[in-house]
């Protein structure tokens, strides 16, 4: 069953139209991803899905419930969870707080229990309980804001541009964690740059292409299109 | 004479060492890369360089000239330029104008020729709004330019930030993160129009985290990890150095 | 005389810092000057004072309603003259005008309903008074100090350890991300603007008790010299609204009864330049750490 | 369409306006150079100044001091208003090189109350409360005037000097490193802008021409005292430059003779004028937030905050 | 000049202007009940030689700038043949120029600041000038009151100046000495304690209060609060019963002078506080007084002049004795008033003739 259904969804910035009516679909379980050039409007769509923007026609619905133009607080606490893009941390408040903030619609315990495994995750963000976000290098400030949607424990959980000024060595470490809070329950929608990296980690992809769905379809079948190749992959074959 | 040269940089917060002891040189028309791990001290080195902290210890020279602790727009005077890891864009303002800021060093008429609207400051005038749209032609955001910089997307805000650094003409150019948020096959251009850079005698000092990127197009890379440099070479030792492999590059590089 | 003129100064001092938390709060949120705020101070004090007087309740009782009232109209000024400036992303001194119509609006209304003239302002409390080193301490100067240092801890308390406190800082600093974590900041906004709001009466009644008497136009500098004192503790930051007030009372006293009494606000108003300047965060406010 | 303009406005004295109304005319010219000028500070560098009724003032009594004590010619007493207004804008502008934003704004505040209550007090200079009478007629090369068609002209060619001059400035690089400044200080000091001197320039111009206007009106009045120069007067010409729109010239005039005619016209309303005037200053703010001629778009989220 | 011509019923505008909005507010209220009271009196008993008076109301919110604005627009309005106001020497000073240059009489009740008449020939003012009430003041305080030692509270606008500096003057000529000159902003001040204390710490015999009421009242509560006993003497603006009912026992003692006193069993008087009372609902000040008898004042005028702009300030020179209830009145060359001045001590919660 369809845990997020996207249907005709337009969304626009004053006359910009940035998306011009998707229609998506996460089943429960899966990890989805969303691809697609600078400007092709993930970020847009995610933010709607949140409810940070409301779309001017179509129609969302989590969990069978329709959720169209409802306040992101109301949506948060349905169980959606998102790491915006550019992290958006407090930036005066501790790391600790930012993460005890990420788990503000849980109890104290649950709250304890999911930090540990954050900072598991993340040692450097343990290493740095007590510095004030701000401060924190860019990376760090990811890892943070990665951490910080993972503290809500959704159902659904959206990463929009995760592996964006990690190292390398955590990139890696990353998707591993992404691929097991999905088996431990947890829908995934990724939204990544890297295209790559990210339809090898999806079950499904969808590619969107100035504000309109251009290819849906498995993860392994997008990785071997000749479109995506040519247009996303293409150049970094030689090595 | 080196054309950039750092001795012993050290910067401290509070109890934190973020850069430590670090020595790095430049010489014309190079392009290095600087990576290491998430927190290393590659952002705060370059806020040293442009002036933005002041450091702990240590000295920086360029051309010979210490320039270490002096006020930000001075260094960019010198010709230093960079762009931010956090992108810095004027958001309220076009994209035109946020290169044209970007001039502001090399531009110098003064406050009786603006009010006079005189010769000198119409030639000034059109010249800069030439050389303003040749930048933006260069990176491909000619088309966008009377947009404000703020309705862009992420990839297209980077692009604009480079573009407004190079605004400066200047002698080094600090590039943090270029890549990020960018796809492969825009990374793939970004490589190509840095390596155009060098063409222009332009010398670039590289963060990064996009390793084809880096590996691709820089003659030497410095390695820091919690502050300290832990390597120094070239792409092809870099890439074998096990400590860098560790520490930074992990086992799927 | 220099004791007397301390506790003057406190005293004084502790009115100003009473309704700065009030401005502190509303500026840690939402980033803004509410300069209706000492209009609002004054709706507290007349408030009471018809309750208590007009009304003839009890006092605590109107003292009780006034404070809710008071509140209630914070949160309708957010929402007639604020809220719809911030769905629209306004700037900030859109709101800031708009905050200073609404004062303007105000001021005039209880000027119309209530008349011009001074009120005399019932002493409730028992005018008993200590001698302490030759100085002249009233019981009420020791009760509106003492409301003052309980006000900011238990403010303080609430602010770092509470969820509500959390969150209300949460949506000071970065509001999109606030609603991300599920904070419903409308609410936190409301509760701002009601808690805000509610302290402008207790000032506003504590000062009515204090001079006995009341105008419409008390607010006025009183809401100049409540912002000065939050600016100067360092704005947003509790505790420094306190400390801030405290110090102008304090400087006008010793600048009235030494120097002269023409200058005393003019002499306030230069100590607080010349602080900001040396520590342009205020008292006790944190330099914004400057990370790039 | 400017030549058009200005021969219009040149014809209006001769359009046979009651006294009454030359009088809100003339006021309104004041009030457009006072926003004009602070325009250029809160517009375009981003400064909120609650203090530019001290620049207007000092510019008023440097001149009426001048012409009282000196009879001296008002072109070089308004010269005079105005460089001596510029002169504490360069002293407020230097602590912006540690001051931001509301701290800043309360030290401008600060800095009014303190001119206002010297000038309250300075008896032997000021005169106090009862403040300067008798200022004398312009005279600007020997031709006195003081007839309200010539204070009419004259406060137009203020304007238009005024607007020129800026118009100019913001145009030019100057202009856009104070916008850059006011966008994001850190980048714009990256861009080899020194933030310092700029905010000291926008301080000390935008004084200057508060200055001229202060001038002009002490002569035009022929009586000042502190009254007229206080933090409310402050807040009138900031409500001026953000009801007619931060950052367009043409806007924040407008939004001077809006706020001049509004409580003229609710005159007649006595004591619900104010009251209505609260209100309209609300409503207005709430219909147009950008402003009469601000940019709309400039509403728009930010990306990345 | 010719007078407009004119019907017997076309009705006489007159102006009255004070502040209807600011925090001066209260005094203009006065401004207008006392003459609307005093108009419609007049037009009830068949007006002017047959024509109604008709008043417009104006506000000025004692503020220099809006005084001249407003002044400029009642010039124009031809139909205005004399202005009652304004309220303070400032706004009066401000807009006393305009108001030469357009011939119209400006009679202020309330300013008494020396150079107001002076400003050209057609001001008028209905108070004794603080050069006549300062030093009967001071004559009172030594001679009567024996009170050598003295300390003076001012309010730092130009009535408070010119007041204490009349008093200070006269007082050092009678032999006594000045321990303390402490001003205050009006509508601004409201905490005098570090003021009370410094002037405690001189020791004076005696504190001379040139304030109004209302500051007056926060001082004499202020004083009582620091246990600081001591005689207070004021000027004739605190006549007014807010004062005894806001500071109560606290002003017990005070001293005032005054023309106006609601005790006076005139006749005339006490039918004005009757009207005023019934009218309002509450009693009538001094301001009120005089607001009163100067649009009386003028309105005898007009019944000879007619409505001219030019003869009624011809006629309102010569106008002598007129009988009011602030006392008798007649303008001088200056066209000042000189009334005659009583003492009042406030005792027991009333304004009580005292000499
Ligand atoms: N606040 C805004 N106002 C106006 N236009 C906007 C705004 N935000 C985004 N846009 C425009 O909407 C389109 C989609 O932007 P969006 O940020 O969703 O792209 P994206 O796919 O996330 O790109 P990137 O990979 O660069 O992050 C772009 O053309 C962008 O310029
Ligand atoms: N102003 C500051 N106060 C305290 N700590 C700071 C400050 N600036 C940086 N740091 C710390 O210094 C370290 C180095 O930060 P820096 O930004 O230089 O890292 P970086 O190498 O650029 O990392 P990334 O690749 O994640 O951007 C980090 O651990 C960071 O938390
Ligand atoms: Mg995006
Ligand atoms: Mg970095």
């Amino acid at each position: 069953m369809a845990i997020l259904k996207l249907t005709d969804v337009h969304i626009s910035y004053g006359n910009i139209k940035a998306v011009k009516g998707i229609n998506l679909e996460i089943n429960k379980g899966e990890i989805v991803t969303l691809i697609g050039s600078n400007g092709a409007g993930k970020t847009t769509t995610m933010n709607t899905i949140t409810g940070l923007l409301k779309p001017f026609k179509g129609k969302i619905e989590f969990k069978g419930r329709d959720i169209t133009g409802k306040n992101t607080s109301e949506i948060v606490k349905l169980g959606i969870s998102l790491a915006p893009e550019g992290r958006q941390v407090f930036p005066r408040m501790t790391v600790i707080e930012n993460l005890e903030l990420g788990g503000y619609t849980r109890t104290k315990s649950q709250i304890i229990e999911t930090l540990g495994e954050v900072f598991d995750l993340f040692p450097r963000l343990r290493e740095r309980k007590y510095q004030e976000a701000g401060t924190l290098s860019g990376g760090e400030q990811q890892m943070l804001a990665i951490g910080r949607a993972m503290m809500a424990r959704p159902e659904l959980l959206l990463l929009d541009e995760p592996s964006m000024g990690l190292a390398p060595i955590i990139v890696e470490l990353v998707l591993k964690a992404i691929k097991k809070i999905n088996k431990l329950g947890t829908t995934i929608l990724l939204v990544e740059q890297n295209a790559r990296m990210a339809l090898m980690t999806a079950d499904r992809g969808y590619l969107l292409e100035t504000g309109k769905i251009v290819m849906a379809a498995n993860a392994d079948i997008l990785l071997h299109s000749d479109k995506i190749i040519k247009a996303y992959l293409g150049e970094n074959k030689e090595d | 004479m080196h054309k950039l040269q750092i001795q012993g940089l050290t910067k401290r917060f509070g109890g934190l060492t973020a850069v430590n002891n670090i020595d790095l040189h430049m010489d014309d028309n190079e392009i290095i890369g600087l990576i290491g791990p998430n927190g290393a001290g590659k952002t705060t080195l370059f806020n040293m360089i442009t002036g933005m902290y002041i450091p702990t210890s240590g000295k920086l020279f360029y051309q010979g000239q210490d320039i270490t602790g002096i006020k930000p727009y001075k260094i960019t005077d010198i010709g230093i330029a960079r762009t931010f890891q956090n992108i810095r864009l004027f958001l309220m303002m076009t994209v035109l104008e946020n290169v044209l800021i970007g001039l502001h060093t090399r531009t110098n008429t003064n406050l009786f020729d603006a009010i006079t609207k005189n010769k000198r400051y119409r030639n000034e005038e059109k010249t800069s709004h030439k050389r303003a749209i040749e930048i933006l032609e260069m990176v491909g955001l000619k088309e966008r330019k009377d947009e404000y910089s703020k309705n862009l997307s992420y990839g297209e805000q980077r692009k604009l930030e480079i573009a407004r650094a190079m605004a400066s003409n200047p002698g080094i150019l600090l590039l943090d993160e270029p890549a990020a948020g960018m796809n492969d096959n825009e990374t793939a251009e970004l490589t190509r129009f840095i390596k155009t850079l060098k063409n222009f005698g332009l010398t670039v000092l590289l963060i990064e985290h996009d390793m084809r990127l880096v590996m691709n197009i820089c003659e030497r890379i410095y390695v820091f990890d919690h502050g300290s440099k832990i390597a120094e070479g070239s792409p092809k030792e870099i890439q074998k150095n096990q400590q860098v492999i560790e520490a930074y590059l992990g086992k799927g590089a | 005389m220099l004791f007397q003129q301390l506790i003057n100064g406190l005293t004084l001092g502790s009115t100003y810092a009473l309704t700065a938390v009030g401005y502190s709060m509303v500026f840690g949120i939402l980033g803004l000057v509410n300069f209706s705020h000492g209009s609002v101070y004054t709706v507290g004090a007349f408030l009471t004072l018809i309750f208590f007087t007009a009304l003839k309740f009890n006092f605590f009782v109107s003292f009780l309603l006034s404070i809710i009232l008071t509140g209630l109209l914070g949160i309708l000024i957010d929402r007639i003259s604020l809220y719809p400036l911030r769905k629209r992303n306004a700037p900030k001194v859109t709101s800031l005008i708009s905050t200073i119509g609404v004062s303007i609006f105000l001021q005039n209304l209880i000027m119309i309903t209530w008349g011009s003239e001074t009120k005399k302002f019932p002493l409730v409390i028992n005018r008993g008074s200590i001698n302490l080193f030759g100085a002249n301490i009233s019981t009420l100067q020791i009760m509106i100090f003492s409301m003052c240092i309980v006000l900011m801890v238990s403010l303080n308390i609430m602010i770092q350890k509470t969820r509500v406190g959390k969150a209300m800082r949460a949506t000071a600093q970065n509001s999109k991300a606030a609603m991300l974590m599920g904070i419903n900041i409308n609410a936190i906004i409301m509760i701002t603007f009601f808690m805000g709001s509610s302290l402008a009466s207790v000032a506003g009644t504590m000062v009515g008790m204090y001079y006995q008497t009341i105008d419409p136009y008390i607010g006025y500098m009183a809401g100049l010299k409540a912002f000065a004192a939050a600016v100067l503790g360092g704005i947003g930051v509790l505790p420094g609204a306190i400390v801030g007030g405290l110090s102008i009372g304090v400087i006008e006293a010793i600048a009235a009864g030494y120097l002269n009494a023409g200058y005393r606000d003019a002499i306030a108003f230069a100590v607080l330049v010349l602080m900001l300047i040396v520590k342009p965060s205020g008292l006790l406010g944190k330099q914004a750490s400057k990370k790039v | 369409m400017i030549i058009l303009f200005i021969s219009f406005m040149t014809l209006i004295p001769f359009l046979g306006f009651s006294p009454y109304i030359m009088r809100i005319m003339i006021l309104s010219g004041i009030y457009i150079i006072l926003a004009l000028s602070l325009n250029l500070l809160t517009g375009f560098t981003g400064i909120v100044c609650l203090g530019h009724a001290a620049f207007y003032g000092i510019g008023a009594y440097t001149s009426a001091l001048l012409a009282i004590h000196f009879d001296l010619s008002f072109v070089f007493t308004a010269i005079a208003g105005g460089v001596v207004a510029a002169f504490f804008g360069l002293l407020l502008g230097l602590p912006t090189l540690r001051l931001n934003g509301t701290y800043l704004s309360m030290v401008t505040l600060g800095f009014c109350e303190i001119v206002r209550l010297v000038g309250l007090n300075w008896m032997s200079l000021t005169r106090g409360p009862m403040g300067l009478t008798g200022i004398p007629f312009p005279k600007i090369l020997g031709w006195v005037i003081d007839r309200d068609a010539e204070y009419f002209y004259l406060v137009l060619i203020l304007i238009i000097m005024t607007w020129v001059i800026l118009n100019n400035l913001i145009q030019s690089r100057a202009g856009i490193a104070l916008i850059a400044i006011r966008e994001d200080e850190v980048a714009a000091e990256a861009m080899g802008i020194n933030i310092l001197k700029y905010k000291v320039l926008a301080f000390a111009i935008s004084a200057f021409f508060a200055g001229i206007a202060g001038s002009f009106y002490a002569h035009y009045a022929s009586f000042i005292n502190p009254q007229s120069f206080t933090f409310d007067e402050s807040i009138q010409i900031l409500s001026m430059v953000i009801l007619g729109g931060m950052g367009s010239n043409l806007g924040v005039a407008l939004g001077a003779i809006v706020l001049v005619s509004v409580p003229e016209m609710l005159r007649g309303l006595q004591e619900y004028r104010m009251l209505i005037y609260g209100a309209v200053l609300v409503i207005m703010m709430l219909t147009r937030p950008q402003g009469i001629l601000g940019n709309p778009k400039a509403l728009k989220i930010p990306r990345n905050n | 000049t010719s007078a407009p011509k004119q019907g017997k019923d076309e009705e006489i505008k007159i102006a009255v202007v004070g502040p209807m909005t600011g925090d001066s507010a209260q005094y203009g209220q006065s401004f207008k009940r006392a003459t609307e009271l005093m108009a419609s009196k007049v037009n009830e008993a068949g007006g002017v030689n047959g024509s109604p008076i008709k008043l417009e109301i104006v506000d000025d919110k004692n503020d220099a700038k809006e005084a001249t604005n407003v002044a400029q627009k009642l010039v124009s309005d031809e139909k205005i043949v004399g202005v009652i106001g304004h309220f303070s020497s400032t706004a009066s000073l401000a807009a006393a120029p305009i108001y030469q240059r357009a011939q119209l009489v400006e009679l202020s009740p309330t300013s008494s600041h020396p150079e107001f008449t002076k400003q050209g020939t057609y001001m008028f003012r209905n108070v004794n000038t603080q050069a006549i009430e300062g030093p009967i003041l001071a004559d009172f305080a030594v001679n009567d009151l024996k009170k050598k030692k003295i300390a003076v509270i001012y309010v730092n606008d130009d009535w408070g100046i010119t007041a204490k500096d009349n008093f200070i003057e006269a007082a050092e000529e009678l032999g006594a000495t000045i321990t303390a000159e402490e001003a205050f902003i009006g509508g601004q001040t409201r905490d005098f304690a570090p003021t009370i204390t410094k002037i405690k710490g001189t020791n004076p015999d005696l504190i001379f209060l040139a304030a109004m009421y209302s500051e007056t009242g926060m001082i004499a509560q202020q004083l009582e609060q620091l246990n600081y006993d001591v005689d207070l003497l004021g000027t004739s603006s605190l006549n007014n019963d807010q004062l005894i009912k806001l500071a109560g026992a606290a002003v017990d003692g005070l001293y005032l002078t005054n023309n106006y006193f609601p005790g006076n069993p005139d006749e005339k008087v006490q039918e004005f506080i009757e009207d005023y009372k019934e009218a309002y609902g509450v009693e009538p000040d001094q301001f009120a007084a005089v607001a009163y008898d100067s649009l009386g004042m003028m309105i005898e005028a007009l019944k000879t002049s007619g409505p001219d702009r030019v003869k009624l300030r011809d006629s309102l020179v010569d106008i002598k004795d007129y009988n009011g209830v602030t006392g008798k009145t007649t303008f001088n060359e200056n066209r000042d008033v000189m009334k005659d001045m009583i003492i009042m001590q406030i005792k027991e919660g009333k304004f009580t003739l005292y000499r």
